[in-house]
């Protein structure tokens, strides 16, 4: 009935493993993912995508550091702003480049777009374009795994202002009830589309909330990427060792606008500066160049090698042709049972 | 009819490890109508579960399980109370086939009990199938008693995608012998003639199918009775190859006139057999008022089987579509 | 188009005052609120009535406690078990026992049924029949006076267990982003129909949920009228202040089933017996005669008194008609616009 | 449009003191699609709000603030969104007066943003009247351009009961002189022939009504085309009256071909229009699918002025449904 496996997903698999390997492929990984919002912002701006998107620059610490902290049979929900999360886990920048611009050679052959990209091979369910939706489902595949008594974690990765959504509420509160298996990652960039944290949000830290399901919580840094693996890494193995549920707050920020047509006018005075200071490449590459880690050529050659390869990718996107017709009608029953 | 779907569930449970249940009271108490008697005792509190009040958080955690490997069974107590949860359901569940590129699949089943009859006022009457009539990637059916609980729920359990199974309140006490085993399963998208006739048809859906038998028995028409079954898929050729016998439809529907399900097969029946048909198709349903309070008033609500009689007498006598009881009223 | 008023309803506006006047008003209430769901049971026991009913016989010094600690311009969100409610807020017996009877002397003639009072006299809006529904509408209430810049509170109540869901979460936020004047009463009674707090609620103090809200809280004897009327009164005190809202968490207990229809199988051995040992009615009564406010003699008149009136009341629903076919299409739309 | 819909709000607040404004992003930013723009800064920040993320409570709001003496105006950012809050529409908002037996009233309107067109992809792109139709106690009304939004939003805010507005997304953008004034409401409930024609009744809705008429406007045939505006309730006489003259019905929808708001007029006029009727009733809609992404696809989507044509054409010579484009695809 339909062509499920994109050419490019036996791929995705390999590359979820790289970023648990080493520090070096993670700042790799984070320089990809960089440019490769860079370039769909790039590609929406000459008009060669219709549509919206959410990039996330500025995040990608959270990305790469959840990805580090997790296997490949782990199960992760994401929202709308998942490109990142997508190349973090592994699905590779022409797949997620193609969706984008709706090419066949996208993981829903085009037919879906920038707020819709799944990865089985690596445990991506299909990011959500409803606030606070993914909270639940999550929640699901952790009962998933205590039923089958794997050692499986579930991961919902959300925003500060989905916290306002009942769903969040539901989801943590199962999540105690029946100690799941889950880890639930907010990313706190301060804003929900054009408003401020303060502004919807009744408190300060989103950790807090924890508190009303007698859940553990941490508050990370979510510009440093060893900071945040190692934080969702404990949660992970509490999860992992029966231990249930915790609420991982990653502070971090967002540099360009909640969507493509976002100029974000309403940022405070001096604030974007004060987070491009701390950037998350930036300081995990300085970190990396100062223990020795790193040498600059080798940065240097790394950047290159990313931006030759996003080129390359955006030149296969290219060259996909358009999703055909025939493909809306695909995939919308299975047409199988038990 | 709950112990029918209780047995199915169970008979399910047993043949496949990775059905699970869950919901408000389904486990201790074995569910607040009976449905799932016995499930605790025999499946223990792993794959038995009972629920906050948290309709999102349970729906959602359908789908997740769903997605990735068991297969949930989630009962909503009241279909009203979907309309908490309702982006689960038809924006949610509905879609992560689609949105996977049919890598996903989610095999879940969603049972609400539905309908009037009970006095539980009218926010907890009503039968709702227009809520999610057109959603593409849900499938939708409807018992009308035990045995059709029982082969629905079977198929539904089996389904790789997202089935709503709607479960008519007054009929869980009813009692009916069933065949159990897989030749009892009722696939879904098929309609069954329950009373073959030649003056018209009838389509029924169910608390409404034994009202149209009911009308059909004694009456001076010869009734052929349609129990629809499955509103998505809907069993088109079943329904059109009778009205292309009788030259007549009649729908007997639970809900409001507005918006009915009943308007869905109107629409296309009077399409496709434009020319043949002999008369307007008539629907018999509920007047737009919320489901009334009060055991004359609500039994009011629901078309009775002597108004449908009495319908259908004038539609094929004058071949005009009679005015509905509340017309002189309102 | 409709016959709005029913002939009881300037009762309730008098009765409201009341409950605010005397200790002695009040007890007398919660007599009246125990017989009368003992008398709708009866009822219900004997066939005269169909359809569900949700009675709350020990819970009855909530009812009176909120009702003594507010004023009939205030609005009050209840739910289906809003029969208690409704009475200590004012409505008559006849009117609350009628609308359960499906009579047209019932506050709806009787098209609505027992989960479904409401007296716009004393600010009564109609009883919440989906669990959560109410908070954020009590949040839209108290809106309206905050915008109106007038001195009203809007109440919310709502059981242990309809803070799982997302209503009642985001009608908690908004209310403190917004800092309008509600009070969230939660009437903990440990049981969510069959289901116990502790399986289905990750916490044990509901009050502890204020935290997610930066909101005060309180946890109140919800068996002790004055202690409820107290807590209420501060919370009200501090919404009428411009203080915002506050949670107040009563701890109480229903003696009789969720419903109807249930037996309540589910108790603990000997939970029930304890809180027969700490009755409200018994509680208040035996210190309102030690303190001297009342004599024996007094109160067994008083409970003689309030058993005549609601056979009279009885007497009075019973020879109303049921509710009329043509009734059942009225209200459904109104025809007016501004 | 967007402009109209601003100003439509603005003169309603300054009208009546006791208009509010609030939903996502409406205030400060003033509105995702610049429908509020300028209420913030003449009306301030108590009758202008910006809410949190969270449709349950702000919808919920709305009710308790309509039944207590404001009248609310609620945006839905898109109306996919209003599956996490449908309980508060359909079953608090629509009930509220009912249940009060017609004390309270509730003068709320929920506006939301609806259709395809955008690529904004499966989830934000629908246009979901099939979740109301139906619903006792709810209004709900549809803009096809600037000039009815402005009229429709103006009757909604002085309506009493609770008004759902949609309003198509891709004509926020559009430009179109606007007579203001009292004049220009259009009441709840009727229709506007926008096109006298003879030869066939085009009923359309929303963004197909400017597709119908671009369809018309260049075709062999004479058509009559009907801005339905309302859904519910929804003109029967004006349909009706066309229908009867012209003999022929087609109704142009952006939904989904199941359940789809066209089933609802096909039904009735199938019923009252029976025997005038020359041809079926041809219902042109987007086929079962997701809405999909990409400019292609999603232009596929919904049906085009050529394809109305096209069909109608066919319908008019031969009296019979033409099929749709992708029967042959699927
Ligand atoms: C239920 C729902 N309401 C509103 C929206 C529109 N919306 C999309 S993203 C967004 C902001 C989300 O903010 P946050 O959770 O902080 O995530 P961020 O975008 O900052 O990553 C909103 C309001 C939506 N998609 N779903
Ligand atoms: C959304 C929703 N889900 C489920 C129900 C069914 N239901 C009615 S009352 C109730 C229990 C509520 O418990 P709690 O909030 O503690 O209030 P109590 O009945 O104890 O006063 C349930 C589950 C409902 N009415 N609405
Ligand atoms: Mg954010
Ligand atoms: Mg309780």
């Amino acid at each position: 009935m339909s062509d499920t496996a994109s050419p490019e997903v036996p791929q995705s698999t390999q590359r979820r493993h790289e970023v648990n390997q080493s520090p070096i492929a993670r700042l790799e990984r984070m320089i990809e993912i960089r440019l490769v919002e860079d370039r769909i912002q790039d590609l929406f701006a000459q008009g060669l995508v219709s549509g919206t998107t959410h990039t996330s620059q500025g995040q990608e610490a959270v990305a790469v550091g959840l990805a580090a902290a997790t296997r490949a049979t782990d199960f992760v929900c994401c929202t709308y702003r998942g490109h990142g999360h997508a190349l973090a886990l592994g699905m590779p920048p022409a797949v997620v480049l193609g969706e984008v611009l709706g090419r066949q050679i996208g993981c829903m052959g085009g037919v879906g777009g920038s707020m819709h990209l799944s990865d089985p091979d690596v445990g991506l369910l299909p990011t959500f374009a409803i606030v606070g939706a993914g909270t639940p489902v999550a929640v699901g595949a952790a009962l998933q795994f205590a039923t089958k008594k794997t050692d499986g974690v579930a991961l919902s990765v959300f925003g500060d202002g989905a916290t306002n959504i009942g769903a969040f509420h539901e989801g943590l509160n199962l999540a105690a009830v029946w100690n799941l298996p889950v880890v639930f990652v907010c990313e706190n960039n301060l804003y929900g589309e054009y408003s401020p944290l303060e502004s919807t949000t009744a408190v300060t830290d989103i950790a807090d909330r924890a508190a009303s399901y007698a859940m553990a919580s941490e508050i990370v840094d979510g510009q440093d990427v060893d900071a945040v693996q190692a934080s969702i890494a404990r949660a992970v193995a509490r999860a992992r060792s029966g231990g249930g549920p915790t609420l991982v707050e990653a502070k971090t920020y967002r540099y360009v606008g909640h969507s493509r047509s976002d100029k974000a006018p309403y940022r405070k005075d001096g604030e974007l500066e004060q987070w491009l200071a701390r950037d998350p490449i930036e300081l995990f590459a300085g970190q990396l160049l100062a223990s020795g880690e790193l040498n600059p050529d080798a940065l240097d050659a790394m950047r290159h090698r990313q931006l030759q390869l996003i080129d390359e990718a955006q030149e296969r996107v290219l060259a996909s042709p358009t999703a055909a017709i025939p493909r809306m009608f695909e995939n919308i029953l299975s047409p199988s049972h038990s | 009819m709950n112990q029918a779907i209780s047995l199915a569930i169970s008979e399910e449970m047993d043949r496949d490890a990775s059905v699970v249940v869950f919901g408000e009271d389904v486990a201790v108490a074995e569910g607040p109508f009976k449905t799932s008697e016995g499930l605790l005792a025999k499946f223990g509190p792993e794959r038995v579960r009972d629920t906050p009040i948290s309709e999102t958080a349970f729906l959602g955690a359908a789908v997740g399980a769903a997605m990735t490997g068991l297969r949930p069974v989630a009962e909503i107590m009241f279909i009203e109370f979907m309309g908490v949860a309702f982006d689960q359901m038809v924006t949610e569940a509905a879609l992560m086939h689609y949105l996977s590129g049919g890598r996903y699949e989610v095999p879940m089943v969603m049972r609400a009990s539905v309908g009037s009859g009970l006095g539980f006022g009218c926010q907890h009457s009503q039968t709702l199938e227009r809520w999610m009539l057109g959603t593409p990637g849900l499938k939708l059916a409807v018992a009308s008693g035990a045995r059709t609980a029982y082969g629905l729920t079977k198929a539904a359990i089996r389904d790789n995608n997202p089935v709503v199974i709607l479960e008519p309140r007054t009929l869980y006490g009813q009692r009916e012998n069933v065949d159990i085993g897989d030749e009892s399963i009722i696939p879904l998208g098929t309609a069954e003639v329950v009373r073959a006739g030649t003056d018209v048809t009838v389509v029924a859906l169910g608390q409404t199918v034994s009202v149209a038998l009911e009308a059909a028995d004694s009456a001076s028409w010869s009734g052929e009775v349609i129990d629809l079954l499955s509103l998505m898929p809907w069993d088109r050729s079943t329904v059109l190859e009778s009205v292309r016998r009788t030259g007549h439809l009649v729908i007997v529907e639970e809900n409001q006139r507005s918006g009915g399900w009943g308007t869905e097969i109107a629409s296309v029946v009077a399409n496709e057999a434009f020319g043949v048909l002999r008369a307007p198709i008539h629907r018999i349903t509920a007047p737009d008022v919320p489901v009334p309070y009060g055991p004359e008033l609500e039994k009011r609500f629901l078309p009775s089987a002597a108004y449908v009689q009495e319908q259908v007498s004038s539609l094929l006598s004058t071949k005009k579509s009679p005015s509905s009881w509340w017309e002189e009223l309102v």
